[in-house]
């Protein structure tokens, strides 16, 4: 059921919340962007049209862990840091960003029960089919889930470069979110999906009035072709794997870790020691030395296999490990490409119909 | 070319010569002395051997009001007075301690920049000997003198900057410009005994003999001095000492100022050639400088 | 929640030189709780992580049944690795795991062995190795072939008497090239397995060594009639997580930490993986 | 403009002078410009050159050794190229040199500002400072007869804004590049895109020592940016690419264009002024100042 | 197994909480110096062997010439929160190895102005020429260093997660 | 990692202020760590046994010793692990001495220092590589820079063990000041008696060549392999044809003061310096020869009745190399006309004791009459003068000279000799006279030859007609004095060659701040200098007398000689190391550095798959500099002993 709320109020609800959560929120930085940012004081949230440079990822798998802290050489034990507690609220995530979550909970959060055996009997030859989830629940990862709520901030004006409807998220949509804010003259209209959402926004704001409903209906209906930009992903890539159409479109990437770091399903990250750390930093796969073995060997040296890799893994090899594209067509690896490579394009546009 | 004239006590009263000489000179040449109004007296060197506060106050009470008739550079012609004031400028940019209390006292900031120049310097330097030349319608021929420029005014060196503290030679430049024959000899900055003339006049009888016997025997016929106090110790003391060391000197004992002012014309009455203890006339005649 | 990437702390507790630049380390744990639920099968590998240097991924040498201790066999090739060869006995490292399938003991019951070993490839072999010999009953002949680049580089050589006097386990060893006093076979391996003609019938390859000698050796056993699916590998990837989560040792879909790194060829061709 | 250059390209693929020819395309929203790599003949009619072409080619020079490579090239590309001969990078005879006349590039951040006609969009900042139109080096020259000749004028004291900022107190330059820097996610775009980065392994990915921090914590990024711009000392030739591409909108120019001004200043050197110029920092002067040595 | 978990400082926040190391009155600055060998350190060795007393705050490490110290080096040091660095090489053209000093002078004239220019406390980083011959002097130049620095304060920006 | 770390107490040097307990504790607590103690003398042999044994008895593999210097015992140490089978690298010494006991009080911050430096040491330790000596080939032959006593006697030694030796001398005859002495105190031997005979030898030895008027030009390269560019100047006569028969110098017309006599007496334009010159071929002075002022003249070309005069003779620049170097530049006097007091050397009758010297040597140009200068009338009343630049930081040089107060009481016994009633004042500090037979010589001069010695200085000499007056003071009688002197002698000190520091800097060897060469350890090496193969002798090093110059001379050619009976230098391998795959090979470091002991090389990339241009270290020729490690900005050249990661390691625990 649909609620409306002032703007004031909500602005005001969000201060109580203030003193018990912790409150992350994008911040408009003028000439530099927009940023999610942990909230200090409730003015600083945007909520307005445009969204953050980077996706809110950031806040669960950080772009840099530490793990634990090593005694220095022979000292006896070494100690876990232990993730922090403190419940968080995190408001204006968009649609795109929470799917994003969804899909990152199945690499690093896996639902324990799964049939998870080790995919590896070698007689199968057949393409395993059961899903070769990892049997590894990341500690800081699901703690960072478990802390935080999500509320969502439907896309008013989705840029050129988005392309979410394409891979079934909806501007609208309310995967993974607690509750869900629809931007209306005056105010919010709220969407409660979870308990916890209902927890902090439940007693909020009004019954939506008739027409206010009607007109957020026929608003909801116009958003999804306001995307200009739809693709088509394939079922499945594996026949294009050798071709040279990889060479032609990744010639200009400069192997730099902009798509990766800022895409809200990326997820590979290096574990690096420092002094008594172990941290775990973001890493990616168009690095070289991201495959580089020690002995100098290194399985995909340029950069036609590291792109290869990067458009295998999000639309090939996460559909068959977990079923779904590892792409939430947020367009961010698109729109702060510095050579203006579009994933989208060379998806749509990848040459299936030729044999293997 | 203006400078704040500073004569000094001596200059108003026992040296009077040489304060007459000097503005002849400066005014034969058009070089303006303005004298600083109601100038007081730079402390010497009693000031400065019984309270150092005092000896610094004065002269910059002096540099002060200089200032205030335009920051022009300061002439001055007494050796005492020209060290005491540059000593005073030294202190006043390098020590801040000493320009603080000493601002307080006078109660106006001063930072020591106002530029000291003694009258030698000024002629050569500022005038310039190649202009000095030409001027000169009197040469002094055949007259052989001794430049003798004391203690005061070479040393301490990196203070005063005027000349080599072992062999200076500037007046002895000026000389031959005007004609005289300066001698060479080993007494130029030897000491005259200076004050002890009060206290200890043996003292000064015995040095100053010294210089006279030198002057002497290097063929000397007058002693020319840049300092009032040399100028007393050798000239007024020239009979004490005849007596002492039984020797007849008849040494004149000239400003330098006093001989440029012969060069260039200016009749003796106007130089204050009269008030001499040794009677300098009877030299000039006889060398036919009176004319 | 459990920190999964926190290491046990075990004890190095014999230090072994086997070659010029590996040696291999027997490591204890310190705690005996953990040693008890600490059991692996021949194949898998642990995340050895040396305090201050970093972590790597090295497999068991030596075979589960022989209980007491974990052995590992490391080659100087790193920081890691350096740093490793640095310690000895009383130092402590931490080890994470065991991960990874491991050799496929189930399938490979029953059937003729053949091992085929290139340098540092023959410790994970030695693991399974050892593992058959001390249940020789399930398996028919063994056959290995061990090669290396000269004499010196020829590992666990105190265990080739033990293998040669094995129930029918033959033993070949080969040098890339003619040594002086060097009695046994001289040439690469490949080469080698044409010569000794190993039969092909209800036989299983087990192949592990250097990038370059599994891509020569492949074809010659193909030709030698094993099947696709008769030839496993294990496949040496750079492997940071060991939980197949931060995707750097793909080959298509499958993670070599999780899903390998025992592979057989027929998985590998279809993902057009070359070595 | 547009003919010339296909006419050149074409004749040089045909005459087989050059394997591959790198240049500018019209990008897939029809208005800016992506780099495009030609090898053949054909390919060369989407060839275009106009404001929109901001990239720096030559760091695409470095992934084709030992091929004989065609490069469209303005002003400051042919300086990073000079610098990149100057270091044993290149071979002369391995590259043939497209020279343009170049009257300045759109700054790039204005584009997404939805205004389209060139007429609105202000030049990029480094095109401020640049004097010459014509490239230094070139093998042959594509003049610019029709375009307008430039609307900007180089500033006349051209490290204006660095002494400005030079003037802040230390507190207030410390705070902004804190906030700047800690902003910063390392993801090494700067690095990248830049031609005289070609390092096998930079320092930022060295573990045998490992230089500085490689987590994204101010430490390990203010590191990283200083080391950046000082290994670009003598060398960086401020083509501006860095601070197009960072994505957080670091000013990675006021940095190199700081040590500019200093090298300036201090030894007189200017990066690519010629292929046979030593690099700064493997000579020295027998007077360079030394006024901060106690 | 292992010890009692220790509270996690997220990154965010991480790069903000600083401890500081000592209350700013009885602050004792911590001072690298790089000597080059053939003459500061051989110049320590005889402000040593004259035994003239020099504040304790400055740890020697020892190079071969100045032009062996790398900036990266100096960037370590000032990044995990040491609080002054000093760089002494030989005097111009005494240089064990000729030029090895005019290699650092050229350098470190960059790396000290792009230094104050992003914000650091150009007292945190500084050079000097001192020979074998200059014990007196190197002892003077430590205290003064010391005094300096005291001034400047401990180096609370970095050195946070250490 | 086994590390063994060992501090000293050096007696009381370190454990008067640094708990030497305490550090040894702490020292066990540190990671890699596993055997510590602490022992009184260190370096001492019971010191260096428990090194040893503990080595064994640990199985230790890296050694830390906290004690003094490095540049002390650093040596000793590598030798004493590498005895106990330890790779001799693998030693690092904390300098808890010099940097810290010393200079620090009494009390717990020094105790923590020494602590810390501690930790430093052992964090560098287990970062160092074993490393292996590199040996290059010595060149058997030394080169002898300047040709005074020092320098011959040096020549002597070396030719004597048969080994080559070459002397480069800047004036046209070897022989240097000594040659213009006349007697020698305190023997009273004629100077030229005991100094001759030895330039025989030299001239005549086959092993010795001898470069007269001629200079060194550049020096590059490092110990057993120096390469030595010679300038010899045109001596316009041609040594092989001249017999030295004096034809040419009888004739030429051309009279100009001759240096040799100090400007006291005149010689011609071709000339030898003094009669005994070795060689005894003359030398035409280009300045006042009117062949080459004037184009006229060429008498000496005419008269020659063996053609060796050429006047187109040009400079003549020689490459040797060598394997050691001997300086043995000597000393000038110090140039007393910066004193105003004493007349800015503008007095005739004020003359130095080299002039003396010349004077009362008999084949001097006054034929041993001791005259006045100025009208060369007998010199009756002369005054010396002491301590003339020597021990007067002001104007001169802050060191005593050592030998003055000899050559003066000589010079007065001798003013005696020649003229009986000659009166010598000498005005001095203090006498010293250290040497052997020395106090005694004084004594004799001041009870048989009547010399008076005043303790006081000159405060003034002016000239009164054709005297002097000398007017000093007599601290001992309290009077003031006043001397009428005929002449007046200033034993000046002995200062540095003018071009002193350029040759130090030609030779990469320090110098002080009184140009005066430094040696290695003032009491350990007082003729060894930092940079190996380079040795010091004579007055270049500090004043020294005759007999102290030939001791040094002949130390120095020991040493040198210790290198040429080795066939091959082992030298540090403390030297750069290039990492191929991080080579860009930009060749940023072959520019920087100095020794060019970088080249390229091809090599096969096996990642890329081509080849690819890097970078190469010529092993003999690298000095161990580092400059090429800042100079790469990939850091794929390091410094083995102070490599990145090993300074890495220091900063990492500070």
């Amino acid at each position: 059921m649909l609620k409306s709320i002032t703007k004031e109020d909500f602005f005001t609800r969000v201060g109580e919340l203030s003193n018990d959560f912790e409150i992350i929120g994008p911040m408009e930085l003028p000439l530099k962007g927009i940023f999610y940012q942990s909230i200090l004081n409730t003015e600083d949230l945007y909520l307005g049209d445009g969204f953050a440079i980077e996706p809110i990822k950031k806040f669960f798998l950080e772009p840099s862990t530490r793990l634990l802290r090593y005694p220095w050489k022979n000292e006896p034990g070494v100690e876990s840091f232990s993730p922090p507690e403190r419940e968080r609220i995190a408001i204006g995530v968009r649609p795109c960003e929470a799917k994003g979550l969804v899909l990152l909970d199945s690499v690093f959060d896996p639902p324990a029960s799964s049939d998870l055996i080790p995919n590896s009997a070698p007689g199968a030859g057949k393409k395993s089919s059961n899903r070769a989830g990892s049997t590894y629940q990341d500690a800081f990862y699901t703690n960072n889930r478990k802390r935080t709520i999500i509320v969502g901030l439907a896309c008013g004006r989705p840029d050129r470069c988005c392309f979410c409807t394409s891979l079934g998220v909806s501007p609208a949509g309310t995967t993974g979110m607690d509750v869900l804010l629809f931007e209306i003259e005056g105010g919010f209209a709220i969407e409660i999906i979870t308990d916890r959402g209902k927890g902090i926004f439940g007693a909020l704001g009004k019954e939506l009035s008739e027409e206010e409903k009607k007109l957020l209906t026929s608003v909801n209906n116009k958003r999804e072709d306001l995307l200009e930009k739809k693709i088509r992903v394939p079922e499945s890539m594996d026949t294009i794997f050798t071709s040279d159409y990889w060479d032609k479109v990744s010639r200009s990437c400069i192997s730099c870790g902009i798509c990766t770091y800022l895409c809200p399903t990326c997820h590979c990250f290096d574990l690096i020691d420092e002094r008594r750390i172990k941290l775990r930093c973001y890493d990616g796969c168009s690095f070289p030395h991201f495959t580089l073995h020690a002995s100098g060997e290194n399985p995909r040296p340029t950069k036609k296999e590291r792109y290869r890799q990067r458009v295998f893994h999000k639309f090939d090899y996460f559909k068959i490990n977990f079923g779904e594209n590892l792409c939430v067509g947020c367009g961010r690896c698109i729109r702060f490409c510095p050579v203006k490579i579009d994933i989208g394009d060379i998806v749509d546009k990848a040459p299936l119909s030729k044999k293997r | 070319m203006k400078y704040a004239y500073y004569p000094g006590c001596s200059l108003h009263s026992t040296a009077k010569e040489y304060d007459l000489s000097t503005r002849e000179v400066a005014n034969a040449l058009g070089i303006e002395l303005i004298e600083i109004p109601d100038w007081v007296c730079c402390g010497a060197t009693p000031a400065h051997i019984s309270m150092h506060l005092l000896s610094l106050a004065l002269p910059v009470k002096n540099l002060l009001l200089a200032r205030r008739i335009g920051s022009y550079d300061i002439a001055t012609c007494c050796a005492a007075c020209f060290s005491r004031l540059k000593i005073a400028n030294k202190f006043m940019r390098d020590n801040p301690r000493h320009r603080a209390k000493v601002n307080k006292i006078l109660g106006e900031e001063y930072q020591g920049e106002i530029k000291v120049r003694h009258f030698i310097d000024i002629l050569i330097n500022d005038f310039g000997m190649k202009n000095l030349a030409p001027r000169i319608t009197k040469p002094l021929e055949g007259l052989k003198v001794a430049c003798y420029y004391g203690c005061l005014l070479t040393r301490p060196s990196d203070i005063t900057c005027l000349d080599d503290l072992e062999e200076p030679h500037l007046m002895d430049d000026l000389m031959r410009v005007i004609g005289a024959q300066p001698v060479n000899w080993p007494y130029k900055v030897e000491c005259c005994g200076a004050s002890f003339s009060l206290t200890k006049t043996e003292i000064v009888l015995k040095l100053s003999n010294d210089i006279l016997q030198m002057a002497c025997d290097q063929g000397a016929e007058a002693i020319v001095v840049a300092c009032p106090l040399c100028q007393s110790n050798l000239d007024l003391r020239q009979p004490k000492i005849n007596k002492k060391f039984k020797a007849n000197f008849k040494i004149p004992i000239f400003y330098f100022t006093q001989l440029i002012g012969l060069s260039l014309g200016i009749e003796p009455k106007k130089l204050g050639l009269k008030k001499h203890i040794v009677n300098p006339l009877p030299l000039l005649k006889e060398k036919g400088l009176l004319g | 929640m459990k920190n999964i990437y926190l290491p046990h702390v075990v004890e190095i507790v014999d230090v072994q030189e086997e070659t010029p630049d590996v040696k291999t380390f027997k490591l204890k744990f310190r705690d005996n709780v953990v040693e008890e639920s600490f059991d692996y099968r021949p194949g898998q590998f642990v995340e050895l992580s040396v305090f201050g240097e970093g972590e790597a991924p090295f497999c068991f040498s030596n075979s589960p049944t022989r209980r007491n201790v974990i052995e590992c066999s490391v080659k100087r090739m790193g920081q890691v690795t350096e740093a490793l060869h640095e310690m000895d006995t009383g130092d402590t490292v931490g080890i994470r795991g065991p991960y990874g399938n491991g050799f496929p003991l189930e399938d490979l019951k029953g059937k003729n062995l053949l091992f085929v070993a290139g340098g540092i490839g023959l410790a994970p072999l030695r693991s399974l190795i050892n593992y058959c010999l001390d249940n020789r009953k399930d398996y028919k002949t063994l056959t290995i072939v061990n090669g290396a680049r000269t004499s010196k580089d020829l590992m666990y050589r105190n265990e080739y008497p033990v293998w040669e006097k094995a129930k029918d386990t033959s033993l070949h060893l080969t040098v890339d090239c003619q040594e002086e006093n060097w009695t046994c076979m001289v040439g690469v391996v490949p080469k080698v397995l044409e010569q000794i003609k190993p039969t092909c019938g209800n036989s299983v390859a087990i192949v592990c060594g250097p990038p370059i000698m599994i891509k020569f050796t492949m074809p010659t056993l193909l030709k030698l009639g094993f099947c696709e699916d008769a030839i496993i590998t294990t496949l040496e990837m750079k492997m940071k997580c060991g939980l197949g989560q931060c995707g750097r040792c793909n080959i298509g879909h499958l993670y070599v930490c999780k899903d390998g790194p025992v592979f057989s060829y027929s998985q590998l061709k279809d993902k057009n993986f070359q070595f | 403009m547009n003919v010339e250059l296909r006419k050149k390209a074409k004749e040089l693929l045909k005459t087989k002078q050059v394997e591959m020819i790198i240049g500018y395309q019209r990008g897939p929203d029809g208005i800016s410009a992506t780099p495009v790599f030609i090898t053949r003949e054909e390919e060369a009619e989407n060839l275009i050159w106009d404001v929109y072409c901001v990239y720096n080619l030559s760091n695409y020079l470095k992934d084709f050794p030992g091929k004989k490579i065609g490069i469209i090239a303005k002003e400051c590309d042919v300086r990073s190229i000079i610098v990149l001969l100057q270091e044993n990078q290149l071979k002369r005879d391995d590259i043939f040199i497209i020279g343009v006349e170049c009257s300045g590039v759109i700054a790039e951040h204005t584009l997404a500002s939805g205004k389209e006609s060139p007429g609105e969009l202000d030049f990029d900042e480094k095109c401020k400072a640049c004097r010459p139109s014509t490239p230094r080096l070139y093998d042959y020259l594509v003049s610019q007869k029709d375009q307008k000749d430039k609307g900007v004028l180089p500033e006349e004291n051209p490290y204006q804004d660095i002494r400005k900022f030079e003037a802040k107190s230390i507190e207030e330059r410390f705070k902004f590049w804190q906030e700047e820097f800690s902003r910063c996610i390392r993801c090494y775009a700067c690095r990248q895109i830049c031609p005289m980065c070609y390092c096998p392994r930079c320092v930022a990915d060295q573990t045998m020592p490992t230089w500085f921090s490689r987590a994204p914590d101010l430490e390990g990024n203010l590191a990283w940016n200083v080391i950046r711009a000082f290994h670009l000392a003598g060398r960086c030739i401020d083509c501006g690419e860095c601070e197009r591409a960072c994505p957080v909108g670091i000013p990675l120019r006021e940095v190199n264009k700081k040590i500019e001004k200093d090298i300036k200043e201090l030894f007189d050197y200017e990066a690519g002024a010629g292929v046979d110029q030593k690099p700064l920092l493997s000579c020295f002067d027998q007077n360079d100042p030394e006024d901060f040595i106690r | 197994m292992n010890k009692s978990q220790i509270p996690d400082h997220s990154p965010q926040k991480n790069s903000g909480d600083r401890n500081l190391k000592a209350p700013i009155k009885d602050f004792e600055p911590k001072i690298v110096g790089f000597l080059c060998n053939w003459c500061s350190y051989a110049g320590a060795d005889l402000a040593g062997t004259s035994r003239i007393k020099y504040p304790p705050n400055i740890r020697v490490i020892r190079v071969p010439c100045s032009g062996r110290v790398n900036p990266l080096f100096v960037l370590n040091c000032l990044m995990n929160g040491v609080d002054g660095v000093l760089v002494s090489g030989c005097h111009i053209g005494d240089c064990h190895y000729s030029e090895g000093n005019f290699y650092a002078r050229r350098r470190f004239a960059i790396l000290k102005r792009l230094l104050e220019y992003i914000g650091i406390d150009p007292r945190r980083f500084q050079m000097a020429w001192v020979s074998a011959a200059e014990g007196e002097r190197w002892a003077k130049l430590v205290g003064e260093l010391v005094e300096e620095i005291k001034e400047a304060g401990p180096n609370e920006h970095f050195g946070g997660n250490r | 990692m086994k590390i063994g770390v060992f501090t000293c107490h050096c007696g009381t040097n370190i454990a008067a202020t640094v708990d030497v307990e305490k550090v040894a504790q702490a020292a066990a607590e540190f990671p890699g760590v596993t055997f510590s103690t602490a022992y009184n003398y260190m370096c001492s042999d019971p010191g260096q046994n428990i090194v040893k044994k503990a080595i064994k008895e640990h199985a230790l593999d890296r050694v830390v010793i906290a004690s003094c210097s490095p540049s002390l015992h650093e040596k000793t140490f590598r030798k004493c692990v590498e005895d106990a089978g330890i790779n001799p690298y693998l030693v690092e010494m904390a300098n808890i001495r010099e940097h810290c006991s010393w200079v620090h009080p009494e009390g717990e911050q020094t105790t923590a220092k020494a602590i810390e430096l501690v930790r430093i040491a052992v964090a560098k330790v287990s970062r160092d590589r074993p490393l292996e000596m590199t040996y290059t080939p010595i060149e058997k032959k030394v080169l002898i820079i300047g040709g005074g006593i020092a320098g011959i006697q040096s020549a002597i030694d070396i030719a004597f063990a048969n080994y080559p030796a070459v002397i480069v001398e800047r004036e046209p005859s070897i022989g240097g000041r000594m040659a213009s002495f006349d007697k020698t105190f305190p023997t009273l031997d004629c100077a030229a008696c005991i100094l001759t005979p030895k330039m025989v030898t030299v001239s005549q030895s086959e092993h010795v060549t001898i470069h007269t008027y001629s200079e060194i030009e550049e020096v590059t390269g490092y110990v057993g392999n120096f390469t030595v560019k010679i300038r010899k100047k045109p001596r316009s006569v041609d040594i092989n044809k001249c017999t030295g028969c004096g034809v040419c110098y009888g004739k030429c017309p051309v009279r100009v003061p001759s240096e040799f006599d100090q400007g006291l007496g005149k010689r011609p334009a071709i000339y030898i310096p003094f009669p005994q010159a070795v060689p005894n071929v003359p030398v035409i002075d280009r300045e006042s020869c009117l062949w080459f002022t004037e184009q006229k003249c060429g008498i000496c070309q005419k008269v020659c009745p063996f053609g060796a005069i050429d006047y187109d003779m040009e400079d003549e620049i020689i490459e040797e190399k060598f394997g050691a170097i001997i300086v043995a530049t000597g000393f000038q006097q110090f140039d007393y006309s910066v004193y105003g007091e004493y007349g800015y050397g503008k007095f005739k009758n004020v003359i130095t004791g080299l002039h003396f010297e010349r004077m009362v040597n008999s084949s001097g140009p006054t034929g041993g009459k001791i005259i006045k200068p100025s009208d060369g009338k007998e010199a009756r009343e002369v005054v010396f003068i002491q301590c003339i630049g020597s021990r007067d930081e002001q104007k001169g040089v802050p060191y005593c000279s050592r030998l003055c107060c000899m050559y003066t009481a000589k010079h007065a016994l001798l003013l005696r000799e020649h003229n009986p009633d000659a009166q010598a004042y000498v005005f001095y500090i203090d006498i010293r006279a250290a040497g052997k037979n020395y106090e005694e010589f004084v004594k004799k001069v001041q009870d048989e030859y009547g010399a008076i010695y005043l303790r006081g200085r000159v405060s003034r000499i002016f000239e009164k007609g054709d005297k002097l007056i000398v007017r000093g003071a007599d601290t001992l009688s309290g009077a003031q004095i006043e001397i009428e002197a005929d002449l007046v002698v200033m034993a000046t000190g002995l200062v540095a060659m003018p071009d002193a520091v350029s040759l130090a800097q030609m030779l990469h060897i320090p110098y002080d701040q009184n140009n005066l060469f430094t040696e290695a350890h003032p009491k350990l090496a007082p003729v060894e200098t930092i940079t190996s193969g380079i040795f010091l002798t004579g007055a270049c090093q500090a004043p020294k007398d005759i007999p102290d110059a030939v001791a040094t001379a002949s130390a120095a050619s020991v040493k040198a000689l210790g290198l040429m009976v080795q066939d091959k230098l082992a030298r540090e391998p403390l030297i750069a190391r290039v990492i191929p795959e991080l080579c860009s090979g930009c060749r940023a470091c072959i520019e920087a550095c100095p020794f060019s002991a970088i080249e390229t090389e091809e090599i096969e990339d096996l990642r890329l798959r081509r080849k690819r241009t890097v970078v190469k270290v010529i092993e003999g020729v690298c000095t161990g500099c580092g400059i090429c490690t800042t100079a790469c900005r990939m850091s794929a050249i390091d410094l083995e002993g102070f490599s990145n990661r090993q300074i890495m390691e220091e900063l990492a625990v500070l």
